[in-house]
């Protein structure tokens, strides 16, 4: 399945893009970090993170649907 | 109601919304870029903001306050982009029939707003660094230099 | 600093004396004539002052906050004369470093303002009388038509 | 000796006028009260008062000087 994901913020200098697609088989949130934490080793682990689906939060463990706009939350530090 | 704002916030509009007969306090708080973070020098900063999800939680954050507290009323304008020393970076205003609500509930939203909205603050500082508050905190367990990076 | 105000605030300038590089939080109060009060109909207001004392203790106010919160200024205009529902008869501004402060000082001094500075409200009701408030209840132990009389 | 005393709000409606002075031996606040009570029959008690002399507050059993401005204030209703 294709899996969208949008950066922000610190993930998104890491990662050096503002979005890009994956493929993956039953793929959860946590299997997306973990797969794109190897080609972009960003400095922050999951456990630091949120993450949401389709603009909303969303658990690690997910079953992702084809075409799903993934997003990973780091700390935020509004205000 | 919360809004995103890439502009200047007018506050005197935005206070003017919240004017209503039946009420008899309003509390106001803002929030300004300061000069200084944990003794560093700040020169500006960027605010950068995941919309959709960050209109929704501040929706939700200013929904709860009008369930929790006996306001009449409650509005939040955050600012993206970059911010100049000085400049306002959020503003939260409520009015409720009496005081003691107006200040709980404005107090509660800023809170809320800081620790769950996805909105991020990269600070530049005059000696040519910057960094994304929070993020450093955290990133400094697995690598201190990519968080803070030369600019 | 502590004034007092037979006309309309400019709470716009008031906020502006507040303004400092090093401030990253600002909580500011108003009060505003409601157009109900313990279940009457309120219709205007007329507030009196014993200036020379009341200016002195909403000072001490000012300075007591200053010097209990981490805060950078504060201010307080209070408003006399005749006012309409709506209108502001009371505006609080505080600045600090962070927002702590800022909502502990603000609330200090409406607190205190209130119960310790010497200014008095005659609230007039839609039915046409009129009570001096606190007065009606402390009188009513004694005599309760000296205190809600016809106007 | 001579005091001067000011009326603000309800005490000032009672009283019917702004400011009088009165003529007392060894005057106190609390005496002043007592002998103007007698002509204007506050509502008000004197335990429900403070007392500021020459604008500045004051304990009831002060003793006063020939010239002295006192003020009675009733409960307060700012903001």
């Amino acid at each position: 399945m294709q899996i969208e994901i949008e950066y922000f913020a610190l993930l998104r200098e890491e990662a050096g893009c503002a979005s890009e697609t994956i493929e993956l088989q039953q793929p959860t949130p946590a299997a997306v970090y973990a797969c794109l934490n190897e080609r972009h080793a960003f400095s922050l682990p999951a456990a630091r993170l949120r993450v949401a689906v389709n603009d909303r939060f969303t658990e690690w463990n997910t079953q992702l649907d084809d075409g799903d706009r993934v997003v990973f939350i780091p700390p935020v530090a509004g205000g | 109601m919360f809004t995103l704002q890439s502009g200047p916030v007018d506050t005197v509009n935005a206070r003017q919304q919240l004017i209503h007969p039946g009420c008899g306090g309003y509390c106001s708080f803002e929030g300004w870029v300061r000069d200084h973070h944990e003794g560093r020098s700040v020169d500006k900063l960027i605010y950068e903001a995941y919309a959709p999800l960050a209109l929704r939680e501040g929706q939700t954050v200013i929904d709860e306050a009008v369930q929790r507290f006996e306001i009449e009323a409650a509005r939040c304008v955050h600012r993206t982009g970059e911010l100049a020393v000085g400049e306002l970076a959020v503003w939260v205003g409520v009015a409720a029939a009496h005081r003691d609500a107006a200040f709980a509930a404005s107090r509660y939203i800023i809170d809320e707003i800081k620790t769950r909205v996805p909105i991020w603050k990269n600070e530049f500082y005059t000696d040519g660094t910057s960094a994304w508050v929070n993020c450093a905190a955290c990133a400094a367990t697995a690598d201190d230099n990519q968080s803070r990076r030369a600019v």
